[in-house]
């Protein structure tokens, strides 16, 4: 998975968007590596439904299905040094921030060589090595605490900027407003990503929220806000760069409103009777963010029909493997229950 | 050849019922679409193909009912791609590698108390002999912790317009835990409220609410969400009346499910009974049978105080046998005792009562005979009832899933200390969840909380055996 | 106190502004009370920092002396059914509110003759009996408090609207916005008075909130904002009968913030080291809500200099018998140390 | 003639000197104009007239120090207006009435903890035999807890450039209760840091800038405001460690007074002692002494986990000798003996420190020698201290402000009776404060707390005598 990190700094001296039909070499890299991302995640958190079914995850598990290209966009603007911070629904993330699908896998399985030991499972997963600090399970909590990190980056003029998701569902808690004041007030180095997908568990945002464009969240704080189509990998890159570069200038925060749309239930026990089977498909068809962006690469000419053929067996293989370690790797060991309760 | 397995669709289902199938032998599938209708434990679900391929065979027909959980339901024959091998492995009926943990078992075997000895009467009049509140001859229907919550509060909304119940997926979604099944459709938008996930603003609005005359029951997704709105449960329902010098009265019900449920870790674990036991001003109720659960839920609809009723996610769908009676109120503040012995008592309180019942019959099999105490509310904590069985037993075991530090059993280990001293033949135990966050694991998790083994163990220890 | 309500009773029909230079006897009530009203809480509060000097009042003790016009007004709006519900700096309010002053200070003082019988003190005192909902110490809990009241009203049709005071500094908590959201949402019958004093405890406006127009705080979810001149009892009057009736015809909430001004510290014992003496005596001197509003009623006729030291006698005398009242009522027995604590 | 009395300007103020005149005699007052400035326990405060009239005569001229609150320091003559009779009666030096409750004493008078036993030396050396910590011949320097806790904040911010301070009020008001004082000064805007009244979200923010590897102080005005933080002190920063298999540590303090202070009633004065206590992942502390308070919150800054440090707003203003050291850090998780006895133990942290010391010289006119131990801190608590002593003595008594239901009080008994069963000649005895909010009125809060009467009647009990 080194591949996403590649991306992204492959991407940083790239220009963007392309001024013909044709792209040149350096974006053509880019934009496969948007592609192959974005499948690794699809294909990722359909072995983990299927190994939830099997009863080899157990608890919650919030798949990510139908919002890749909001992670896989916005990685490819951030350097090394950035962080990423998310809440529950987090797989995708730490994929997109080049976590090992096989470590990922088995903390979903609840074993010793996950990322966790065992110990987080689906919801609180951590990388300090690639800047992924959680996978939170409470609601609307990580965007303080995003908000803390960024206040570091500026406490210590490291450059780096903090890049916070959060949902539609969170984007009505308090603190999340708190975040925003401070964020403003300070001028800190955070971009908040709203992954709107439209519900929040089973409620619809209008039916949560009295202002359904998230991206004015901020408006009370005079923080910049933008709406964008969170199901097209090239527009989030595209908006996610100027958010970015604002919050490295040191501007202060940024609202980014990604319109997507998940697939699958809120967790694997959600029947999601709150919308119907057609509106799923409707999104499905039309609107998948991996199958619109390969028939543009492949209509452009950056990628054959093969090459995606091709991208789609190494990815399967990969998350085979990954299946595999996390069904053979150990439980922890008995005594490590009382591990890490205190450094 | 694929198999296709019976799925598990929710943290705690162990078998269900395959509904519908919506595919046929020899139609061509692809990923994504649904294939059947599971019918879970709370619940029925779409199941959606994850390979490409055809079906070959249909194994089980559609109507089955009991399907265990990674049992073969069909057969998908798949394009044969080569690099497929470890998928099909990885999906066979039989997980290969060391272990494959399942979901910690949960039993949803229907769980009658516990007869009292020499009894020979059903375990449902038990319940009556040992509930003054029950009339003789009174009718029981075994009925889930799940469906006796959602009938007490449609009782009581039924009876008070003032009664609402508002929280997140309350409504539309039917409960989060499905507890609240059916009653949008009966009290309509108005009484039956979805709010945003906003916890200490609702929470607020609920008290302002019940300053307002109405009777609010505020049901927490879990009460781990509620930690964002301990404060207005704490500083404003629970202290208002005294810092009004009484006018100020503040009848609301917090209600949910408290404590671990399955594999769902350290944020969404964590049991609050002793935190809401410490605060005066508060009533706490934490029920286990199904009988209690609605009788107590209706006396906390009904009580003037701000109630905090915790429920556990597990015991929803266990079953009991509950009164058929018009208007079933208990008394908040009663402890009970649910099965007589003289050798040792046992105190517990919801999903933990359940343990110290088996642990009871496997004491008994070594004959040492427990009496069992469901404490039932935990403030006011009904002491009288611990400390006359304790004078019996000379020996008294708490259980619960909480910490151990400033705990329930601590609470009953220095009351029972306090006065009943010069009784006790040992040193109070206190068995809870272990000094750590709650590890997702299963076998930590296992680990993690306390086990009828070793309540065994400690009731054979303080007994000298 | 009926004269609070004899006043707001007065004013639900009377027309305002008056027309032309002269005001029309209904009109001429309405203004001789507010002069009236708010001379009793001056003299209220400046009587309370004297027997908190003397050690009769204990604890925190928040004056309100300078933001007169804020309540005064605002409760000239109301009806009877309607409530009211505001933070610790409420001794206004409750006069406002019609609440009697030897009631009121008997609780300041902690005797068992005081409104909440000695138990709550200056931050916590109530009264169902004038729809008065407290007198809450925690910054910012009582908005979802007065939200339900709202939420109750709506629930019950009952035509009542809350309206619920609190502050500069709790404007920027998470709870106020989780409030605004649901009374949007639900268009709930709720004013939210924030009283901009200008500093929050020690800290300035501009130092704690990114954006210092408080009347658009609520502008996330599109709740109709306003900002007025709160040392001027006749503005608060008008822009207040606007707000209420917006909230009372069902259209939802409405946020006004009444610019205004503390002359005392936050609490007794806060040295206000965080302004200068002249900012202070600037407002006392130019804007006084009570000197200025005074001088306009002579200046308009409407009342004569002699009528403004016939309300000053009055008023002490209420004051003074008040004290007197509160000094020498008895303590509580010591039993109700354990009665109120549950029903 | 109206007299102009001595005010009382802080809840805590007992005293206070007249720093200065801002008006001579004959000089026109009206209400409003400043009349002299007052120095308090914590500030300087301008005094200001509240009657109009001219200053007859000044009795006590500035720079006159040890004022006592109500004695009489101008007398003012008034425009002479016939009903402000009753003003200046109620203005009397002497106020009528059955009752001037005056605020609950502040014991601001040196308080040097109790020698040992049969020791000739200074207490202040006693202090040093108990902590190892403390080479012999070390200097002692009186100082207050609150300054004790600045000069620990200071010093551990001159060491480590990621140590910062964050909280309401800390920077340019010099912190609500002054502890703060100067830091901003000394260390400038970056790492002094004033935030808006949003404690969820600069709790938070903390916890944020703890994972990124700085060392955040969080002070909270007060716990009872941290009520609205606490799923950020419980879920994010106690767990995660946890969570994330020992990846992310979360090194930060919060800290703040707890408890009660004085006549702030039930919203300002809850002690969150036992609900902090109960909560692995987290460390708590609570000191009573200058020298503990320092050296445990210098500890607590460098220790790498999130430290709950308690601190009391009463005895911030109380003085006790701190070695000068130039860099003192004490252990956290040891308990202190800091009296020996033979006859009873007597348990207690924080302000309680003082009333079981006070109860301890009442005691011993009476022949009872008690044993004193201050915990210092509760998690990990140092249930060895206790016990040795329990074995030695055969009782104890536990003290604290706190709620009595799963209280640090419940805890101490429950831990005794496990280790030290075989030991007791008398039940363990928790004294703790009364089981209802606290109240605002003067009697009222003084019999909601736990007294020296109480502890003394409880220790002649237990002795039976």
């Amino acid at each position: 998975m080194a591949r996403a990190e590649a991306t992204a700094a492959a991407n940083q001296q790239a220009e963007f968007p392309p001024a013909s039909g044709r792209v040149d070499a350096a974006v053509a890299e880019r934009l496969k590596h948007f592609y192959h991302d974005m499948l690794l995640i699809r294909r990722f958190e359909e072995k983990a439904g299927q190994l939830y079914g099997m009863g080899l995850i157990g608890g919650f598990c919030h798949l990510y299905i139908g919002q890749e290209a909001v992670v896989v966009g916005m990685q490819a603007t951030l350097q090394p040094r950035d962080q990423v911070i998310t809440t529950y629904r987090d797989h995708g993330h730490m994929l997109a921030c080049g976590m090992d699908p096989s470590g990922v896998m088995a903390e979903l399985t609840g074993r010793h060589s996950g990322y966790s030991g065992g110990k987080g499972g689906s919801m609180h997963m951590f990388s300090r090595e690639k800047n992924f600090f959680g996978g939170h399970g409470i609601v609307g909590a990580n965007v303080p605490i995003g908000t803390g990190l960024a206040f570091a980056n500026r406490y210590r003029q490291n450059g780096a900027v903090c890049v916070t998701y959060f949902g539609d569902g969170a984007a009505n808690q308090g603190q999340v407003f708190e975040s925003f004041n401070m964020a403003a007030l300070w001028k800190l180095p955070v971009v908040y990503v709203i992954e709107n997908n439209q519900y929040a568990m089973g409620t619809a945002v209008q039916r949560a929220t009295a202002e359904v464009e998230l991206y004015r969240r901020g408006s009370a704080d005079d923080i910049p806000g933008e709406a964008v189509d969170g199901m097209d990998v090239e527009k989030v890159y595209e908006a996610g760069r100027k958010a970015v570069q604002w919050a490295r200038d040191g501007k202060g925060p940024y609202i980014l409103e990604m319109k997507t749309y998940r697939y699958r239930g809120h967790s694997m026990s959600d029947p999601a009777k709150y919308r119907t089977r057609e509106e799923v498909q409707q999104m499905r068809e039309k609107h998948d963010p991996i199958d619109t962006f390969g028939a543009r690469l492949v209509r452009n000419g950056t990628l054959r029909d093969e090459d995606l053929k091709a991208f789609d067996r190494e990815v399967r293989q990969t998350i085979n493997r990954a299946a595999e370690f996390a069904t053979d790797s150990p439980e922890p060991a008995p005594e490590e229950l009382y591990t890490d309760v205190l450094k | 050849m694929t198999q296709i397995l019976m799925p598990a669709l929710s943290p705690t289902m162990e078998e269900g019922k395959l509904a519908k199938w919506h595919v046929r032998e020899g139609d061509a599938v692809k990923p994504g679409d649904i294939l059947a209708e599971i019918e879970t434990d709370k619940a029925t679900m779409e199941f959606e193909a994850v390979d490409s391929g055809h079906i070959a065979k249909i194994l089980v027909p559609e109507g089955t009912e009991g399907i265990k959980v990674n049992s073969p339901i069909a057969e998908l024959r798949q394009e044969g791609e080569e690099t497929d091998a470890p998928s099909t492995r990885a999906a066979a009926a039989e997980p290969a590698g060391k272990s494959a943990p399942r979901p910690r078992p949960v039993e949803v075997r229907e769980r009658a108390p516990v007869p009292a000895k020499g009894a020979g009467e059903t375990p449902a009049v038990q319940v009556a002999a040992a509930t003054p509140e029950i009339p003789q001859g009174t009718e029981f229907v075994t009925t889930t912790v799940r469906d006796a919550l959602r009938d007490a509060m449609a009782e009581e909304m039924r009876r008070d317009e003032n009664v609402f119940l508002m929280g997140e997926e309350v409504a539309q979604y039917q409960g989060a835990y499905k507890v609240s099944q059916g009653l949008l459709e009966e009290f309509g938008e108005r009484r039956v409220i979805d709010t945003p996930i906003t916890e200490q603003g609702f929470a607020g609005l609920g008290v302002g609410a019940a300053f307002g005359g109405l009777r609010p029951i505020i049901e927490f997704m879990t009460f781990n969400f509620a930690m964002q709105a301990i404060d207005q449960v704490v500083n404003s329902a629970a202290k208002t009346l005294y810092m009004s010098g009484g006018q100020m009265g503040c009848p609301i019900v917090f209600r949910g499910p408290n404590g671990p449920a399955a594999r769902v870790a350290a944020q969404h674990s964590q049991d609050y009974a002793s935190w809401y036991a410490h605060v005066p001003g508060l009533k706490v109720i934490s029920p286990y049978f199904a009988g209690d659960a609605k009788g107590l839920l209706k006396a906390a609809v009904r009580d003037p105080n701000p109630v905090i009723f915790l429920e556990n996610e597990i015991v929803y769908g266990r079953s009991f046998p509950v009164p058929k009676l018009d208007d079933f109120v208990l008394p908040i503040g009663k402890a009970r005792v649910i099965r007589e012995g003289s050798d040792v008592t046992l105190v517990a309180h919801s999903i933990s009562v359940g343990l110290i019942m088996d642990a009871a019959d496997a004491l008994s099999k070594e004959g040492i005979e427990a009496e069992l105490i469901d404490l039932r509310t935990l403030r006011p904590l009904d002491t009288a009832t611990v400390i006359e069985s304790v004078r019996k037993t000379n020996r008294v075991i708490s259980v619960e899933q909480g910490w151990p530090v400033c705990s329930i059993g601590s609470e009953i280990a220095a009351v029972v200390i306090d006065e009943a001293f010069d009784y006790l033949d040992a040193p109070p135990v206190r068995i809870t969840g272990k000094d750590v966050p709650m590890p997702y694991a299963a076998n930590l998790e296992k680990l993690a909380l306390p086990s009828v083994e070793e309540i065994v163990s400690a009731a054979k220890r303080v007994c000298y055996r």
